[in-house]
């Protein structure tokens, strides 16, 4: 019959009309600047760098400007320029370290690639989504301070692959530091030789030279 | 542009276009549709000329929101590309990224374990659900419902999204599927959860079919409107729901069998008249029928390792070679078109974008129908202008 | 507001009166007139204007609920202070007005069309005593008024000088021409039943009850049921409202003739909109709904203009609830609907209005036959024309691969 | 009561002019509009209130509809002026036409009793008037309906003939 | 379904005339494709599509490739024994080639009717610079309509039979064909805020003095 159909419809906005009173299934707004969500853990946007410690960041960052995230970002957002010197990092290890590393987070599309080609676990997926800025060249251009975050802010994000990440860390410095120990050991039993030059950075690519800065 | 030359290839009823001034008649109207028009789904334009209301001659305008995503492909590292696939049609990115990552395994002929395969399974039908239920919402919005189809559809619509971010981090830009596998596993409870969202999607689609499938407006307003022939369809390259509406029995999940799929029991539905309310309503059938896939798959789901173990991440180079490989995404068939030189970055990098070559018949649908209609067929082709102009 | 009260009446029912004659009262008599006449239009714009506001914030409240979402919550307790911030936004928003527009036209048109609708109030009889003016012919008053506004519609669309805006001025005429005949039908054999084309005189012919239980409102009758069904149909076009929405066609036509309006004229043509549904919701409340009669005799101490308010918002609440729920139509399935369904079905009712007043002495078994026979009167042509209407179109099943 | 039938007289008058005069067709139209409300209000002035507001009803509600669909449907360009002085032919119908309404009207005129003293208008109902228009008056009124009858199936066969030969709407 | 090779040996036998070679795929994916030259080509595609034992009527993809002008250099060794009976002297002798680029347009197509697929065929244009011209394929398969345009557009392939050849990616008035090689970009830089690499150079190209602000690296308290 004509306009059985139209009725169907009918009952079922007036269903959902009064649903939307009493049923949290059919009334899902949440009240944002209020109300949150609960983000889950894998959430990611943008990235950040991890430091060790929480009151040195810029000593304790894990970052040792391989500049490997760098040539691998698709819409290459990151900038990096590698010190001239080396400093230790957390470990007491001379390190490179990044003079400069920005992040376009105009540029950025929170891909993860940066993060999952990295080799040494420096740099992660944040979770910060009110970037808003009224500048947008440089309220949204982040530099390595703004960008350092510490481990145990990775840990609060993502408590499941931090706690990975410090396990493997950890046995990899323990293998390091028994590898040394055997080679110490090696040293000593030919104590003839010289004394052992600082190992290498372990950049797994070659380096391309310093972009100098624009200004 | 003349009125005097109507594309020869058009061969729907009215294709022929009169004279723009006509004594009896008054003027032809011609009128550009976008790119800012509320209902061309982003920034597609239409040249439509309106006898009356009656759209007599339409030609579609592409390029607004070209990027030329495949120039950046072919600059970008095999990996690197995988992101931008997430944007060629950003309602699908699941599917986007599974027929690049399998794309580029036959290029580099690589294996999958077998959890990857049924995670693949799984997260395609879920955007398969996600997608013919946005589309189903701003197809009726197109005929002018108020925002009430639309609501519902994106209330399910984020429970899927939210399954995509606990799962890939990103709602819509998911960027989950890896040469070899998928990036990570999926968390604990994720798969109850898929599993119960899945049960519930069949008293959503019950519901929605309650408001809308047998409403007489909706009827009357797709019924017969829009009619695509079979073999129209298979010469235009249509493919995808499009194709199935049109009668035409041709769904690669059954036909190329990739991934699991021959492993699944499911049925493709078919359409026979090809107009817009077939269209609308094999999407409908399809995703039921998606709901007894993802029940299976979330069923047999192995444990196992997730990433084939031998896949590269960092300096993957392919031998030389050359493939193309499709999926059935669910907007149609999309596919890749790779050429490796043995370079890191693809030596061609190709999109076969379903929306684009299903616009490709357009004019045919429209031409005699009321500009009303024209709005309404171009809701049922379902585009994203995103994979159109790339 | 003319007619005297009388003492058994409550206090309540009278009170609008005693306001009045409080404010009024110390006047000479010409002065008087002129000014009860002046305070009823202040009364009149007050109350519409001001439920213009909350309808408007009803409307999306209601549809936001509908669509599982709170809708407007954020200007005041609950929302009830957004058609003030968005009166102040349309206020204080730039008048742009096209090149190449009509100048004259495009700024008259939403005037005109705001004019027209208010003149509509006029007849309306809001309570017992409530009715501005009192005219022997009322009811053709109301749609006279009424028929114009389409006028300012197409003013609108021709005179914006836009492509969407002409499509929507040719829609708007066709449309009204189309409804403007239900429309009219459907109200004459109410006039042919209470033989009066005033609206008090439609109310008072409502009053009473039978068995002090079914009150005499037309829509209580076969023929008053269909009536009440094919106005409001009507009513829904007349109104542009959704499902016949297509003047304004968001989807199709930006937003039709308003397409190049904006600021304060556009506010206007919303305005304008609201009161005409407002009228028109009126207009059925006074000629089936039994006006401001109240549905049972012991509720008759509630004031009338209460009931009216009661009814008149219950139908907006209809309109609402239809506007969330259904597609648009199509011009042509628009014009059809009035011409191969609406108009038989209202001439057809217009003869079992006759066939129920010249069989009304029947009683007793044959008052059964009555209604049988007037039943098969309204749903006989209904289904056969609705069957025709719908013709090929209808639910298919599919086959699989 | 004089100074509000002179002023209806000449916004009557003044519009009907106006849109005789008027380039633009559209403006000519709704200048019509407001003649015949113009006429309405004269009703209503001489108290038939139910002429009047059917007057409004049928000329403004409807008759302009028409006219405007007439000259939106057959202009040719929506600029262009309303159409020159035409030729000797035409310009002698629209003579021998305006000759000929004047001749019933003047008729019409000089025949009804002016002279008779102008006292209260007689309070004619609905009522009455249904019953005059069923009873003397049902020939005329046949009539009438018959004429817009045949009207309305001319103009019917009109618009249908030129469909012939084109495509009807896709089922 | 018949192998690339038996289709070409059909092909040959029907059309004695035509140039039909084979070009085989080194990967793992195997998918071999036919070139065809451009004379008959349409004649050929119209085959495919109505012979029944094939009955190609889905052309799902088409593109094109744009291979440059190539300097191959072959290295040919020359060995020459020794008379006096030791080690053969080898010789490298190097010659620089230069391979004549072309454009190339490929269509995979697929059988709907037969379920089966992909035939990939090819056609290449004698130059990448006057000679562009190859038959269109959409009087075939309407598939090729927009696609067909899309090549033109981005590669610079004037199809010649094509119903409506106009841009349908770039505007009208755009002059160059960005998918080829050796397309450069127009100079339309506008200031972003890393400027390093190519952007670095366009920035001071842009820019000379002063160069924008970039963020500075300032030690926070």
């Amino acid at each position: 019959m004509l306009g059985s159909g139209l009725l169907q419809g009918l009952a079922v906005t007036a269903k959902n009309f009064v649903g939307s009173f009493h049923d949290p299934k059919r009334f899902v707004t949440t009240q944002y600047p209020e109300e949150k969500t609960r983000l889950p853990e894998a959430y990611r946007n943008f990235p950040f760098l991890v430091s060790e410690n929480a009151e040195d960041p810029m000593g304790t960052l894990r970052c040792v400007a391989c500049q490997i995230c760098e040539k691998e970002c698709p819409p290459q957002c990151i900038y990096i320029e590698k010190s001239k010197d080396k400093k230790p990092d957390a470990s007491g290890k001379q390190q490179i370290y990044p003079a400069v590393f920005d992040i376009d987070t105009a540029v950025c599309m929170s891909c993860q690639i940066c993060v999952e080609v990295c080799p040494f676990d420096a740099i992660k997926m944040d979770q910060v989504f009110e970037l808003a800025a009224t500048d947008r060249f440089t309220g949204l251009m982040l530099d390595r301070h703004a960008l350092a975050k510490p481990n145990s802010y990775f840990h609060q994000l993502h408590p499941t692959e931090a706690a990975e990440v410090d396990d493997r860390l950890a046995t990899e410095r323990k293998a390091a530091e028994e590898k040394a120990r055997a080679a110490a050991a090696a040293k000593a039993a030919a104590a003839a030789k010289p004394p052992a030059v600082p190992p290498p950075p372990p950049a797994v690519v070659p380096l391309p030279p310093p972009v100098p800065p624009a200004a | 542009m003349s009125f005097s030359d109507p594309s020869p290839l058009s061969a729907a009823p009215g294709a022929s276009v009169r004279a723009v001034h006509d004594e009896f008649h008054g003027d032809l109207l011609e009128v550009s549709m976008g790119p800012h028009h509320p209902s061309t789904h982003g920034v597609f334009r239409m040249m439509v000329t309106l006898d009356g209301e009656t759209v007599v001659k339409l030609k579609p305008v592409f390029g607004y929101l070209h990027r030329n995503h495949e120039k950046i492909g072919e600059n970008t590292s095999y990996l690197g590309s995988m992101p931008y696939t997430d944007r060629l049609d950003y309602l699908c990115s699941m599917t986007n990224n599974w027929a690049y990552a399998l794309a580029v395994e036959k290029l580099a002929g690589q294996a999958v374990p077998e959890r990857a395969e049924y995670l693949r399974v799984i997260l395609a039908e879920l955007t398969r659900l996600l997608n013919h239920t946005c589309l189903a919402g701003f197809l009726l919005q197109d005929c002018g419902a108020s925002g009430t189809p639309l609501m519902y559809a994106f209330r399910e619509r984020e429970k899927i999204l939210d399954l995509f971010e606990s799962l890939s981090g990103s709602r819509m830009m998911c960027n989950y599927q890896r040469f070899g596998g998928c990036r990570v596993d999926a968390p604990a409870g994720w798969l109850d959860a898929a599993r119960a969202l899945t049960d519930g999607y069949g008293s959503f689609l019950d519901e929605y079919e309650a408001l809308l499938t047998g409403n007489e407006i909706l009827m009357a307003r797709t019924q017969g409107i829009g009619c695509l022939s079979a073999k129209l369809a298979v010469s235009a390259g249509v493919t995808g729901p499009l194709l199935r509406a049109a009668g035409v029995a041709y769904d690669l999940r059954k036909v190329d069998g990739y991934g699991f799929y021959p492993r699944f029991d499911f049925r493709v539905p078919l359409g026979a008249h090809g107009d817009t309310y077939d269209r609308y309503m094999v999407r409908v059938l399809e995703m039921r029928e998606s709901i007894r896939i993802l029940q299976q798959a979330l069923r047999d789901i192995p444990a196992g390792p997730i990433m084939d173990p031998k896949a590269k991440l960092r300096g993957f180079r392919p031998k030389p070679g050359e493939v193309y490989s499709r999926i059935e995404g669910p907007k149609g068939e999309i596919g890749f078109h790779l050429i490796s030189e043995g370079g890191p970055n693809p030596y061609r990098y190709r999109v076969r974008p379903p929306s684009l070559i299903n616009l490709t018949i357009l004019e045919d649908l429209c031409l005699g129908h009321s500009i009303a209609d024209a709005v309404v067929i171009l809701g049922s082709i379902d585009i994203v202008l995103g994979e159109v102009d790339r | 507001m003319s007619a005297a009260a009388t003492t058994s009446e409550s206090f309540l029912e009278r009170a609008p009166l005693l306001l009045r004659d409080a404010v009024t009262g110390f006047l000479p008599e010409p002065a008087r007139w002129l000014a009860n006449s002046l305070l009823s239009i202040v009364a009149v714009l007050a109350v519409f204007g001001l439920l213009f506001a909350f309808l408007t914030l009803a409307e999306r409240k209601i549809l936001g609920r509908v669509q599982n979402r709170p809708g407007p919550n954020r200007t005041g307790w609950f929302g009830l202070l957004q058609p003030f911030a968005d009166g102040i936004k349309m206020l204080t928003k730039e008048d742009i007005v096209p090149r190449a527009a009509d100048q004259l036209l495009h700024f008259l048109a939403p005037v005109t069309l705001l004019a027209l609708s208010i003149l509509t109030f006029a007849v309306i009889p809001y309570g017992r005593h409530l009715v501005p003016v009192e005219l022997d012919s009322a009811v053709l008053y109301f749609f006279a008024a009424g028929a114009a506004t389409e006028l300012a519609i197409f003013m609108a669309g021709w005179a914006s000088h836009n492509k969407y805006a002409l499509l929507a001025a040719m829609r708007a005429l066709a449309q009204l021409i189309s409804y403007e005949l239900p429309l009219l039908l459907s109200f004459v054999p109410v006039v042919l039943a209470t033989g009066t084309l005033s609206t008090t005189g439609i109310v008072a012919a409502q009053g009473g009850w039978k068995w002090h239980l079914i009150p005499h409102w037309i829509v209580f009758t076969p023929w008053g049921a269909a009536g009440f069904a094919i106005f409001m149909v009507s009513a829904l076009a007349e109104s542009n409202r959704s499902p016949f929405d297509l003047p304004e066609a968001e989807s199709e036509l930006i937003a039709g003739h308003l397409t190049e309006y904006s600021g304060f004229k556009y506010a206007l043509f919303f305005m304008a909109e609201y009161f005409g549904m407002c009228a028109l919701s009126g207009m059925a409340v006074t000629l089936f709904l039994g006006g401001w009669q109240a549905p049972l005799p012991v509720l008759e101490f509630i004031p009338s203009y209460v009931w009216f308010a009661g009814k008149l918002l219950t139908l907006l609440l209809g309109f609402i609830w239809i506007r969330a729920t259904l597609p648009r139509l199509r011009i042509d399935q628009l014009t059809r609907l009035a011409w191969k369904f609406l108009v038989p079905l209202a001439l057809v009712n217009l003869g079992t209005a006759a066939f129920w007043s010249l069989t009304s002495a029947w009683s007793g078994p044959l008052q059964l036959l009555r209604w049988a026979v007037a039943l098969v009167l309204v749903a006989g042509p209904f289904l056969l024309l609705g069957r025709g209407l719908t013709a090929g179109l209808g639910p298919r099943t599919y086959r699989y691969a | 009561m004089n100074a509000v039938l002179i002023l209806i007289a000449l916004v009557t008058v003044g519009t009907a002019i106006a849109a005789m005069a008027g380039r633009n067709l559209l403006h000519s139209v709704l200048l019509l509009a407001l003649a015949w409300t113009g006429v309405a209000a004269f009703y209503l002035w001489a108290g038939a209130e139910f002429a009047a507001f059917a007057q409004v009803l049928v000329y403004v509600g409807a008759i302009s509809m028409v006219v405007l669909f007439a000259v939106l449907l057959t202009r040719r360009s929506r600029d262009e002026a309303a159409p020159g002085p035409a030729g000797q032919s035409r310009a002698l119908s629209a003579v021998m036409a305006a000759a000929a309404v004047a001749g019933v009207l003047v008729g019409a005129i000089l025949r009804s009793p002016l002279a008779a003293s102008p006292g209260p208008a007689p309070a004619v109902t609905v009522r009455q008037l249904g019953a005059e228009l069923m009873g003397p008056y049902a020939a005329a009124l046949l009539a009438v309906g018959v004429l817009l009858t045949v009207a309305l199936i001319g103009a019917v066969v009109l618009a249908a003939g030129d469909r012939t030969g084109q495509p009807e709407d896709n089922p | 379904m018949e192998t690339p090779d038996q289709i070409r040996d059909r092909l040959l036998s029907r059309f004695p005339g035509a140039a039909v070679s084979l070009i085989s795929n080194p990967g793992p994916a195997a998918q071999h494709s036919l070139l065809l030259d451009a004379a008959d080509a349409r004649a050929i595609a119209t085959f495919l599509r109505d012979d029944p034992g094939l009955q190609l009527d889905f052309c799902s993809n088409v593109t094109g490739v744009d291979w440059p002008d190539r300097e191959i250099v072959e290295t040919t060794r020359t060995s020459t024994p020794d008379p006096a009976g030791g080690p053969a002297k080898v010789v490298e002798q190097k010659t620089k080639r230069l391979q004549p680029g072309c454009l190339e347009v490929v269509y995979h197509l697929y059988s709907v009717a037969l379920l089966h697929g992909p035939v990939v065929l090819r056609l290449r244009t004698g130059n990448r610079s006057d000679q562009v011209s190859l038959p269109s394929l959409t009087p075939v398969w309407r598939a090729c309509e927009f696609q067909e345009r899309e090549v033109f557009d981005l590669f610079g392939v004037v199809f010649e039979g094509h119903p409506d050849l106009r841009r349908i990616l770039m505007w009208d008035g755009f002059k160059d064909h960005p998918m080829r090689k050796d397309y450069v970009e127009p100079d339309d830089y506008e200031w972003e805020p890393t400027p390093h690499g190519d952007v670095l150079a366009k920035a001071k190209r842009h820019y000379p003095t002063p160069a924008p602000a970039v963020v500075k690296e300032e030690p926070k308290p």
